[in-house]
C-alpha cells in the first residue's frame, strides 16, 4: 500500500481533541491513535492485525487521502468511500458501520462538543474583556481602523458589479444531435426501469395476495366465522359496524373479527364496505337479512 | 452627435445583449427619439465603415430593433465560450420531440419522465414546438421554426426524423468503428 | 500583434457572458498562449487608454481570467435587461470581509452589528464567500469568484486588500504605510 504522508492537521486535530478532554477521562486512545498516525507519518509500515483498529487506521487514511477537513467531514461521502475501502480490505461490514459512526464521533460529533466548551470559554472571555477589545483584538492598526471606519460611514460601497453581457448563441445541429442521442439511451434506461419497477410492483401484489391467503387460511377457525356470523345474525339489522362486532380497542379480538368477517364476505354471506378509505368506519351488509 | 450620447446608446446595446426598442434606448438614456435614432445612425457607421477593421462587432437594425452583435467573419471562434440559449436537458426533449413526431404528450411522458412538462412549456413558448389538444392529452410537433434553426432542409415530419435517425445512426456506427 | 489576432480574441471576450481563460480564449482562436497574452494586453490598452474616450466598453482581468464590460461610468443608465444584484449594503459587508481576511464572524459582527449575519448567508449562497469553522466562531474569506465577479485583477487577500484601501482611502493609505 502506498505510503502516506500524514496530514499533520489530524494530528493537530487529535491534539486539539486531547488536550480538550476532561482530566478524569482516559486520554488512552487518542494517544494510541496519535500514535499510530506519527509512525505511518515516518514510514513505518504498521500492520494491524485487530480488525478494529484495523478499521480506524482506514478511517483516518481516507480523512487524510481525501483532504478531508477533520473539522468538518461529510458524512454521507465519508461513509460512501468508507464502505468501498471496507469491502477491498475485506472487513466485515458489521465492524465498518460501528467505525463509521466511531469515527464520525472522534472527527465531528466530539469536536461539535469541544465547540461548545469551547465557546462557552469564549463567551466568558469576551464579557471580561469586553473594554479593551474593540481596536486591539481586531482593528489592529490605524489602517484597519479608518478603513473600517469609513466603509461604515461612506454612503456607497467600494465595491460595484461590474455589467456584462448575457451572451446567448444559438444551439447547433451538433448540439442537437448528441441530445438526441443521449435522451434515447436515457429513454431507453428510464422505461426499462420503468418496466422493472412495474414487474416488482406486480410480484409484490401477487406475493402479498398469496401471504394473505395463506394467513387467512391458518387464522381462521370454524367457530370463530360461525361465533360472528351468529353476532351478525342476531343484531337482526341490514347493515351494521364492524364496531357493534367486537372491541376493537382489543387488537386480538378485532383482528380475529375482520378474518371471520373476510371469510364471511368470501362465502358471499356478507358484504363489506367502508364509505371512506381506508381509514373509515367498516360496513357490513347482511346478504340474507330480509 | 456628440461624444457623449454615442457612449450612453452604445452601452445599452451592449449591456441588452439582445436587440432592444428605439423606446428602451430612449427610457434608460433620457434621450429623445430623435436623439436616440441619430445616435444610432452614427455609431452602426462607425462600426461597419469608419472603424471597419477596428472592431469584431457591429451595430445592425433588427426588425424594429437594435442589436449589437459579431459581424459575420468572427461568430466562428465565439462558440467555445457562448452558452447555447436551449438547455442540455431541454434540448434533449426537443430531440425526441422531432423524432418522434406527431407524439402524445403522454407517450413522451413515458419515454422521459414527468419534466417533459416543464420542457415542453418552454418549447411552446420559443415557438419551436407546437401543441394541439387530442382527446384527452396534448400532441406535440416541430413547427416551421426547427428546420429554420437548425438549418435542415426538410420541413416534413417524417424527413426530419429520417434525418436525425441517420445523423444519429451515423455517428454511432463512426465511433464504433473508431473503437 | 496585428488587427486580425486583435479583432478574434475580441470577438471572444464579446461572446462570452462570463469571464474566459486564456485557455479558453487559446481553444477558440488556435492562437499561442503568448499571442493570446501579448494581444490581451494590446487590447485592453485600446479600450482603456488608446481609445479611451471612444468606447463604453473595458477589458479587464477579472481574477486569473478576462473579461469585457462597460465602464463604471456608463453602468447606471444602461440597465434594461441587467440590474444591479446585490444590495449595497451587503457590499459593503463584503468589501469589510475582503479586506479584513481572514476575519472572523464574530469580529465582523463587532464592526457592522448584527445584520451581518444576512449578509454573509447570501454571500456564501452566491459562492462569494467562503465559510469555515475556527472554534466557536467562523472564519471568513473571499472566494476565487470574489476577483471574477467584480473585475478585480488582484486574486491575493494582500493585494485585494491594497486594492480596496486605495479606492476608500486613496492617498491616506499610501502615507500610513510609507510612515
Amino acid at each position: 500500500m502506498e505510503q502516506l504522508k500524514i496530514d499533520n492537521d489530524v494530528i493537530n486535530h487529535l491534539l486539539f481533541h486531547k488536550s480538550l478532554i476532561d482530566e478524569n477521562d482516559d486520554a488512552t486512545r487518542i494517544n494510541y491513535y496519535v500514535e499510530m498516525l506519527q509512525k505511518t507519518n515516518e514510514g513505518e509500515h504498521i500492520s494491524i492485525e485487530n480488525p478494529f483498529e484495523r478499521s480506524i487506521t482506514i478511517a483516518f487514511e481516507l480523512v487524510m487521502r481525501q483532504h478531508l477537513d477533520p473539522w468538518d467531514i461529510d458524512l454521507v461521502n465519508f461513509s460512501t468511500m468508507y464502505i468501498k475501502r471496507a469491502k477491498e480490505e475485506k472487513i466485515d461490514l458489521i465492524t465498518a458501520g460501528r467505525i463509521i459512526l466511531m469515527a464520525w464521533k472522534i472527527l465531528k460529533l466530539q469536536s461539535d462538543n469541544l465547540v461548545v466548551s469551547v465557546e462557552e470559554n469564549q463567551e466568558n472571555e469576551e464579557i471580561f474583556d469586553w473594554n479593551n477589545l474593540p481596536t486591539e483584538m481586531w482593528l489592529e492598526n490605524d489602517q484597519d481602523y479608518s478603513y473600517t471606519n469609513l466603509i461604515m460611514k461612506m454612503p456607497e460601497p467600494p465595491l460595484y458589479e461590474p455589467v456584462r453581457r448575457d451572451s446567448k448563441r444559438k444551439v447547433t445541429l451538433i448540439e442537437l444531435l448528441e441530445a438526441f442521442n443521449q435522451a434515447r439511451t436515457e429513454s431507453e434506461e428510464y422505461q426499462f426501469l420503468e418496466q422493472q419497477r412495474h414487474e416488482e410492483r406486480e410480484r409484490l401484489r401477487i406475493k402479498s395476495r398469496k401471504d394473505m391467503k395463506e394467513k387467512y387460511e391458518k387464522a381462521k377457525s370454524e367457530e370463530d366465522v360461525e361465533a360472528i356470523w351468529k353476532k351478525i345474525h342476531n343484531l337482526n339489522k341490514k347493515t351494521v359496524s364492524i364496531i357493534d362486532l367486537c372491541d376493537t380497542k382489543n387488537r386480538d379480538e378485532f383482528i380475529k373479527t375482520l378474518i371471520s368477517v373476510l371469510f364471511l364476505a368470501y362465502d358471499n354471506k356478507i358484504k363489506v364496505y367502508q364509505r371512506k378509505f381506508p381509514y373509515g368506519k367498516i360496513f357490513i351488509e347482511n346478504m340474507g337479512y330480509t | 452627435m456628440g461624444k457623449n450620447e454615442k457612449r450612453r446608446v452604445e452601452s445599452v446595446l451592449f449591456s441588452a445583449s439582445e436587440p432592444v426598442r428605439i423606446k428602451d434606448i430612449r427610457e434608460s438614456t433620457g434621450f429623445s427619439i430623435k436623439i436616440v435614432k441619430d445616435t444610432l445612425k452614427e455609431l452602426m457607421d462607425d462600426y461597419s465603415i469608419n472603424r471597419k477593421n477596428d472592431t469584431s462587432m457591429e451595430i445592425v437594425k433588427a426588425g424594429e430593433k437594435y442589436i449589437m452583435q459579431l459581424k459575420k467573419n468572427y461568430t466562428d471562434q465565439s462558440m467555445i465560450v457562448s452558452k447555447p440559449e436551449i438547455k442540455d436537458d431541454i434540448l434533449k426533449t426537443l430531440s425526441l420531440i422531432a423524432f418522434h413526431q406527431p407524439v402524445k404528450q403522454s407517450n413522451l411522458r413515458r419515454m422521459a419522465g414527468q419534466k417533459i412538462y416543464d420542457h415542453v412549456d418552454e418549447l411552446v413558448s420559443m415557438k419551436i414546438v407546437n401543441t394541439r389538444k387530442h382527446g384527452s392529452t396534448e400532441l406535440l410537433t416541430t413547427t416551421k421554426l426547427f428546420p429554420e434553426y437548425f438549418g435542415i432542409e426538410s420541413t416534413k415530419p417524417e424527413e426530419i426524423r429520417d434525418y436525425l435517425a441517420k445523423k444519429v445512426m451515423g455517428d454511432i456506427s463512426k465511433s464504433i468503428k473508431s473503437d
